[in-house]
């Protein structure tokens, strides 16, 4: 890697990562939420806007840049328009510690997942502002119903990662993929070992929570539009809503890319290396397929079931996911104790 | 050093007007709201005190779980938008006086005892040396803590179950 | 009515250069957010435009996505508004974010169609909103929908945002309706 | 039979893969159309030479918007020397689709095969008075009328007259 | 940088949550005050850890989490209290909450 | 030292950079958004009818406790953490201290489990 | 069958929960407007519902909305021009709203129209009962959160739609009967096309199968909820799937003679024992296959002959009154027909429609339930708002 001067280095990073956050969502937006979704339905979806479509996440946000933005009369102004910068921020932050390469990354912190997941957890904070201060009752109702929700699966979410903590002794992401690239399953090291193999549990745990955790089906009563129309959104218009909207895909995104990291190796594939300029190139490449495969399952399920009431989801969380990472946890230190 | 300095005058400066807010504001919400600001600061002061574990902890748990608790505490009693006449009791300038006075105090024992002590920062705190001096040192503590929880927690549900 | 602030946009200063105002046009011509709004059988044929494959309306960048009406830039009035229903028509088009548009599917939301002497109807949308595109049929068939849907669009590509813009609150009967 | 838990939930997944992975049944409207059913009440063209200003459609109209308008006049006799017969000329005839409810009443009572469907359904108007046709632009949808389809076996009974055969009778 | 700094600035917030103790009514504001005192708190077990080399700073440290822990059941308690508070009198305001009068 | 600090600069910067893009954002919007007050536009959505009551209303209590419990447990899991770094240094002694700590606040969520807190009918 | 526990816990919340409400100020409920324009509606009803937390202690569904005054426009139309008029009344099942004004109005007339529209009738009546089911069977997915099934129900729709076209020349609105008979026989090559659109929907039918009832979540949010017991359902005049999913086996198809060819298949009234908005899924679900198996049978045997009886050209109704009802897709339909003799139109059109006595029940089973409740009962009952405002 160049020997950057930190001013320019930073500047670099900063520009590569507001580029790739909002890039990287509209991708998604187009990727699923158009294309596959249309496609799952037999449909074709957005066509007209550039080749097949291709423009049209990008068409949307011009068109939102246009609308006006409406605070309602009774709303807590100061509140309202703050609370999408509040979760859109905590979106941004996540990325802080993404590794998308040996040398690729923002800052490799040596708390990073508890770093990620700690600055994740905020959006909550977000979504309660937005629907105290819309002064409208489907909007209370659902932060209410979010934030329950949101902090509901939060737990599994941070218990799921334990145990890779644990077979990996380190917090970093960084040091995470380099665990796996490192790593051999009874001896065997060709392909690393990818955590999903071991921690099997744990990622089906992490998928599940992170479902929950974007508010996708089957848990997305939050934004339940037979319910409750668009939940916390309800009052926000124009770019204010495009900034929940975004926030839920790169959220979407930068989940993906965690479970990634943390279970499928990152940016790590097998023959590549783990440092040096090729492993550097192919880095972002390689963690673009993974993370694109995870928001797939995402989606997919997204696309295909119903939703759980509020209350099944609670019980679902607390009764089967906790316990079950609970025990989880135990299970991979034994393990680790053992061996 | 003087970057770290920059980084605390802004903090400090940040932590001591929401506190100021926190305690004056004549919204519930708001209040919480200025608490986030204060709660943050502490985790920056925390990285200049290089314990960054301890940060993310303040994140994690003080404004994503506590605050939230907070908020929802305040929505469970009613949180009318704008502001509510009545948070304060009559004793403001009294709480001012004893509140000045104690500041008055402590700071001037703190200049007196550590006037012009420099901070020497090494190394950093890792998140596993706390680990392992949790289960060394304070193994005890550490178990009371979680018949703590498991007491706070058997209260608040003996509490919330009225019926 | 007259509470309109100082002109602050650059639109509506009327200084925007070519390009640009194609470019916006042009997103908005593509990125229309339907508020699902269906009031009676031509609901469900715009249900059917929007919802069959067949048809599938998202191709146009048409998005019935919205629940609210804060979101939403287009309204498809689709069948029979009543008079006990038109004023939270009215109320609820006027919720919409501006710049907005609406578009009356079939001879109920055009002029009351066969419910021209009923005592309940209110015979035609246009006395309280103002329409865009008018969709002739009862129903009209979903290509209809979508034919109105193009025109629409190629009126979008066409206009002048500051008229948009500006476009003075609707007048009927010569007062101002609240 | 035994339930495995979550079964239901896979089997679900299986039905949109195999839906994603079939072609999209989507018509492209703009570019490709597919042409309705001829019985399809699109639009309602008017033969005019066939109509006698009979008034019939517009008093079975059940919304009352077809406007008729016609008067008298003197026509040469038909064979040489007759008497000059009169004849009812159609000054207006407009149909306002603004009101129409597609009811088909009109073309079904025409004693005189003057009212067509047409399947055409592309006519949408920015401007509302444009969705009153008038007798010229009525008379252009005669171009898009098809001829009836023959009928199911086992049916009795005429087929309705086409466009052909009502305008060779007008002759 | 001084140890000072850290530990004035703890004083300060010390003192700003005394006062929020002794001038909220609403119990949800005295809790939120009382939070303020427990951080200032903290900040002084970390910043005097830290003074005292690095294996008291992770003492110092060590000692933050339980009272962030404490604290966290504190609050978890006391808001419960709150809530039980309002639930029988439609109020939370302290000056109208005397226990011990019954 | 001052690497572990400019690391967290680095954060910092994000941030700041986030709320930049975001508020820039918001400010092209500005320039060429519309404004158009409308006098039933800022009333609270409510599906098209006036507003019923206030925006308020006193939630659940078990939100309440739902979210009593996620703080217990995310204070469990903070500890967690660092003893998950270095479980392989502190081996037995450390595991068997975690999972004695684990099952006290497990017996705790199977006490609110029984006492039917997790049920909501 | 007795009022289950369910809806025995579910009551009594909801009485404990407006207790509190009245008589302890600190609990200040939360009224919400359920509509008029709220996408759990499909259309424009407003249900004022007052919630204790999430739960409901009071619901009241507010109609009119979408009243258009049918019964007062029927007298000012003439026969031929209610016909088209009424389509309009249930606009899902269009043909079926027809058919027992025009058996009224021939029964008045004291006609019977040749066997072959007959049997065309009930093949149409049966296609109407597939499209209005068919969307259901969507529809209820979405209202549960599943957002595909509905573009599978319109996908599978428009073949159902297309036939119709063909045939009568309006997708939705046909008005293709007439006094005596239809307006014309169907065109060539119709009776092929429609087996093949039935095997469809039987394959439609297998897919909503796989996709929704067989989910385990969709399950979990229906088994249970909304449970109608037959005693309530029967007091409050619930009719079609509503009150067979509650275990009563009364269906106007079988029950009730009429002219219509459903004694010439051979099909069956589904059941379901539970009454729960899972049952009311499931019966429906069955129903639209039963739907198939009629109209294939019919196909085969389709009788030939003209579609019309001898009529005179201008219809004069004797003085009389005239009851006729059916089974229509969302339960039994009744026009109460009388006629003075004139020469225009009716006299006064009575219209029994089958939603407005299927929400009433809608109090009764709110009360107590969860908002996200709420929505799957309303979606379960299923209405169209065309049918209770009329
Ligand atoms: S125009 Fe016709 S189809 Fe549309 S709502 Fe009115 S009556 Fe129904
Ligand atoms: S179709 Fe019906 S409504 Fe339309 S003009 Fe003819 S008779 Fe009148
Ligand atoms: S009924 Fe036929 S002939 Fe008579 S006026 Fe109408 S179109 Fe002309």
């Amino acid at each position: 890697m160049l020997a950057l001067s930190y001013p320019v280095e930073t500047a670099i990073k900063m520009g590569a990562v507001l580029a790739v956050i909002p890039v990287g969502a509209l991708i998604l937006v187009y990727v699923f939420l158009f294309k596959m979704m249309s496609h799952m339905q037999s449909r074709l979806g957005p066509m007209e806007a550039g080749f097949h479509g291709t423009l049209q996440p990008v068409v949307e946000g011009v068109k939102f840049l246009q609308k006006e933005d409406l605070i309602p009369n009774g709303a807590d102004r100061r509140i309202f328009a703050l609370a999408p910068l509040v979760v859109i921020i905590a979106t941004f932050l996540i990325y802080a510690v993404i590794p998308a390469g040996p040398d690729l990354v923002i800052s490799n912190l040596d708390v990073g997942v508890f770093y990620a997941l700690a600055v994740g957890s905020l959006s909550v904070l977000g979504v309660l502002m937005a629907g105290w201060a819309s002064a409208n009752k489907y909007s209370l109702l659902g932060s209410l119903r979010a934030a329950g929700q949101l902090i509901a699966y939060e737990l599994p979410l941070v218990l799921a990662v334990v145990g890779v903590v644990i077979q990996a002794g380190t917090m970093s992401l960084s040091g995470i993929v380099e665990a796996q690239a490192e790593g051999e399953i009874f001896g065997f090291g060709g392909i690393g070992n990818p955590y999903i193999l071991t921690q099997f549990i744990g990622f089906a745990l992490f998928v599940v929570s992170s479902q929950a955790e974007l508010t996708q089906a089957p848990f997305d009563m939050p934004i339940a539009e037979s319910e409750l129309v668009a939940g916390y959104m309800t009052e926000y218009s124009g770019f204010r809503f495009l900034f929940f909207f975004i926030g839920e895909f790169a959220t979407a995104f930068a989940l993906s890319a965690i479970a990634a990291t943390l279970f499928l190796g990152g940016w790590y594939f097998p023959g590549l290396g783990t440092d040096g300029a090729l492993a550097n190139l192919a880095g972002p490449i390689v963690l673009m397929g993974k993370i694109m495969l995870m928001a797939f399952f995402i989606f997919w399920m997204r696309f295909t079931y119903p939703r759980l009431r509020e209350d099944q989801l609670q019980t679902f969380a607390w009764k089967w996911l906790i316990p079950i990472s609970l025990v989880n946890i135990a299970v991979t230190g034994v393990l680790k104790v053992a061996f | 050093m003087s970057g770290a300095n920059v980084a605390f005058g802004v903090l400090a400066a940040v932590m001591a007007v929401s506190a100021i807010r926190v305690v004056t504001t004549k919204n519930v919400v708001h209040a919480a709201l200025y608490l986030v600001l204060v709660l943050a600061g502490v985790a920056g002061i925390f990285i200049l005190l290089a314990a960054e574990f301890l940060a993310i902890v303040q994140i994690l748990v003080y404004i994503g779980a506590i605050v939230v608790l907070f908020l929802f505490g305040i929505m469970l009693t009613r949180a009318p938008i704008g502001r509510a006449p009545d948070l304060d009791n009559d004793q403001r300038a009294i709480g001012a006086v004893v509140a000045m006075f104690l500041f008055g105090v402590l700071g001037w024992i703190l200049y007196d005892g550590f006037g012009d002590t420099q901070l020497q920062l090494r190394d950093v705190g890792r998140s596993g040396d706390v680990g392992a001096s949790i289960f060394s040192t304070f193994v005890v503590p550490f178990e009371v803590i979680s018949v703590l929880l498991l007491a706070a927690l058997v209260g608040a549900v003996v509490i919330a179950r009225r019926d | 009515m007259a509470q309109r602030g100082a002109p602050v946009g650059l639109v509506e200063s009327g200084k925007v250069p070519k390009p640009l105002s194609w470019l916006l046009n042009y997103s908005r011509k593509y990125s229309l957010w339907v508020y699902q709004w269906g009031l009676a059988c031509c609901a469900i044929e715009m249900g059917a435009a929007f919802g069959s494959p067949r048809y599938d309306v998202m191709r146009l960048g048409v998005i019935p996505l919205p629940a609210s009406a804060r979101q939403a830039d287009l309204v498809v009035v689709s069948g029979t508004v009543t008079d006990k229903m038109a004023p939270p028509i009215r109320r609820l088009w006027e919720q919409m974010p501006d710049p907005k548009y609406v578009i009356s599917m079939g001879s109920c939301a055009n002029c009351g169609g066969p419910y021209w002497d009923s005592y309940s109807v209110t015979k035609g949308i246009d006395q309280i909103i103002p329409v865009d595109v008018y969709v002739p049929g009862c129903p009209p068939r979903p290509e209809a929908l979508l034919e109105g849907i193009v025109l629409l669009q190629q009126r979008i590509q066409h206009e002048d945002m500051a008229d948009r813009w500006r476009g003075e609150p609707l007048v009927v009967g010569g007062g101002p309706i609240s | 039979m035994p339930e495995i838990p979550g079964q239901g939930l896979v089997k679900g997944l299986g039905v949109t893969l195999r839906t994603m992975m079939r072609p999209a049944v989507t018509v492209q409207y703009p570019h490709d159309k597919e042409a309705p059913p001829t019985r399809a009440r699109g639009v309602i063209a008017l033969l005019e030479e066939n109509c006698t200003v009979c008034m019939l459609c517009a008093r079975e109209c059940p919304d009352w918007c077809i406007y008729i308008e016609g008067h008298n006049d003197k026509a040469p006799p038909r064979r040489e020397g007759g008497k000059p017969r009169t004849i009812n000329i159609l000054d207006r005839f407009d149909i306002d689709y603004g009101l129409c409810m597609y009811c088909g009443i009109c073309v079904d009572v025409c004693p005189f095969d003057a009212l067509f469907w047409s399947p055409e359904y592309e006519y949408s108007e920015i401007n509302i008075a444009d969705l009153l046709h008038d007798k010229r632009r009525l008379g252009e949808w005669m171009d898009t009328v098809p001829e009836p389809p023959p009928l199911e076996a086992g049916a009795q009974g005429k087929l309705r007259k086409g466009p052909a055969e009502a305008r060779a009778k007008s002759r | 940088m001084y140890l000072m700094q850290f530990l004035v600035l703890a004083a300060f917030l010390f003192c700003v949550g005394v006062y929020g103790v002794l001038v909220r009514k609403n119990a949800v504001l005295v809790l939120m005050s009382i939070e303020l005192i427990l951080n200032s708190v903290n900040i002084n077990l970390v910043a005097l850890g830290v003074y005292r080399g690095y294996d008291q700073a992770i003492v110092g440290q060590v000692f933050s989490l339980f009272v962030i822990a404490v604290a966290a059941a504190e609050v978890g308690i006391g808001l419960a209290i709150v809530l039980l508070i309002y639930r029988n009198r439609a109020s939370i305001d302290l000056s109208e909450v005397d226990l011990m009068k019954g | 030292m001052s690497d572990f600090l400019r690391s967290y600069l680095t954060v910092a910067i994000l941030g700041g950079a986030a709320f930049l893009l975001v508020g820039g954002l918001l400010g092209l919007g500005r320039l060429i958004r519309p404004r158009r007050p409308q006098p039933q536009k800022y009333i609270p959505y409510e599906s098209g009818v006036d507003p019923v009551g206030t925006g308020w209303s006193q939630s659940q209590i078990r939100y309440y406790v739902f979210a009593l419990l996620f703080v217990l447990f995310d204070v469990e899991a903070v500890f967690i953490f660092p003893w998950a770094v270095r479980l392989e240094e502190l081996a037995l002694f450390g595991l068997v201290e975690m999972i004695v700590f684990i099952v006290i606040l497990a017996l705790g969520l199977v006490y609110a489990w029984r006492k039917g807190v997790l049920r909501w009918v | 069958m007795t009022i289950t526990q369910h809806q025995q816990q579910a009551y009594i919340a909801g009485q404990a929960a407006e207790a509190r409400l009245r008589f302890e100020l600190e609990t200040e409920g939360m009224t919400l407007n359920i509509g008029p324009q709220h996408p759990a509606t499909h259309g424009t009803l407003r249900i004022v519902v007052r919630l204790d937390g999430e739960q409901v202690v009071w619901a009241d569904p507010v109609c009119g909305y979408m009243h258009r005054g049918y019964e007062k426009l029927c007298e000012v139309r003439k026969y031929q021009q209610v016909t088209t008029l009424i389509n309009r009344i249930d606009w899902l099942g269009h043909f079926a709203n027809e058919v027992p004004f025009i058996l009224a109005v021939e029964q008045l007339y004291d006609v019977e129209a040749p066997p072959r529209a007959q049997w065309i009738r009930t093949i149409f009546f049966e296609m109407a009962r597939m499209a209005n089911l068919g969307l259901f069977l969507g529809d209820m997915g979405v209202q549960l959160g599943a957002i595909t099934p509905v573009f599978f129900a319109f996908r599978d729709r428009e073949h159902v739609l297309n036939l119709m076209e063909a045939a009568t020349g309006g997708r939705f609105h046909p008005n293709y009967d007439r006094v005596g008979g239809l307006k014309e026989d169907l065109p060539k090559g119709w009776v092929d096309e429609c087996k093949e659109v039935m095997k469809r929907q039987r394959e439609f039918c297998d897919e909503m199968e796989e996709l929704l009832v067989g989910n385990e979540i969709f399950q979990t949010r229906t088994r249970g909820i909304g449970v109608i017991p037959q005693q309530i359902g029967l007091d409050y005049g619930l009719s079609g799937a509503n009150i067979r999913a509650s275990g009563v086996d009364w269906d106007l198809r079988r029950d009730r003679p009429t002219p219509l060819a459903w004694k010439e298949a051979d099909w069956k009234v589904w059941t379901h024992p539970d009454g729960d908005s899972f049952a009311r899924y499931w019966v429906r679900l069955q129903e639209v296959r039963e739907s198939t198996k009629i109209v294939d049978q019919l196909l085969e045997g389709l009788p030939s002959g003209p579609v019309m009886a001898k009529m005179p050209a201008r219809l004069r109704v004797p003085k009389g009154e005239a009851w006729v009802n059916t089974e229509n897709p969302l339960g039994e339909m009744g026009y109460y027909v009388v006629s003075d003799g004139g020469p225009s139109g009716p006299f006064r059109c009575k219209i029994r429609s089958a939603s407005f006595n299927n929400i009433s029940i809608v109090p009764w089973l709110l009360r107590g339930v969860y908002v996200p409740d709420v929505i799957t009962i309303l979606a379960s009952l299923y209405f169209i708002l065309g049918d209770i405002d009329r």
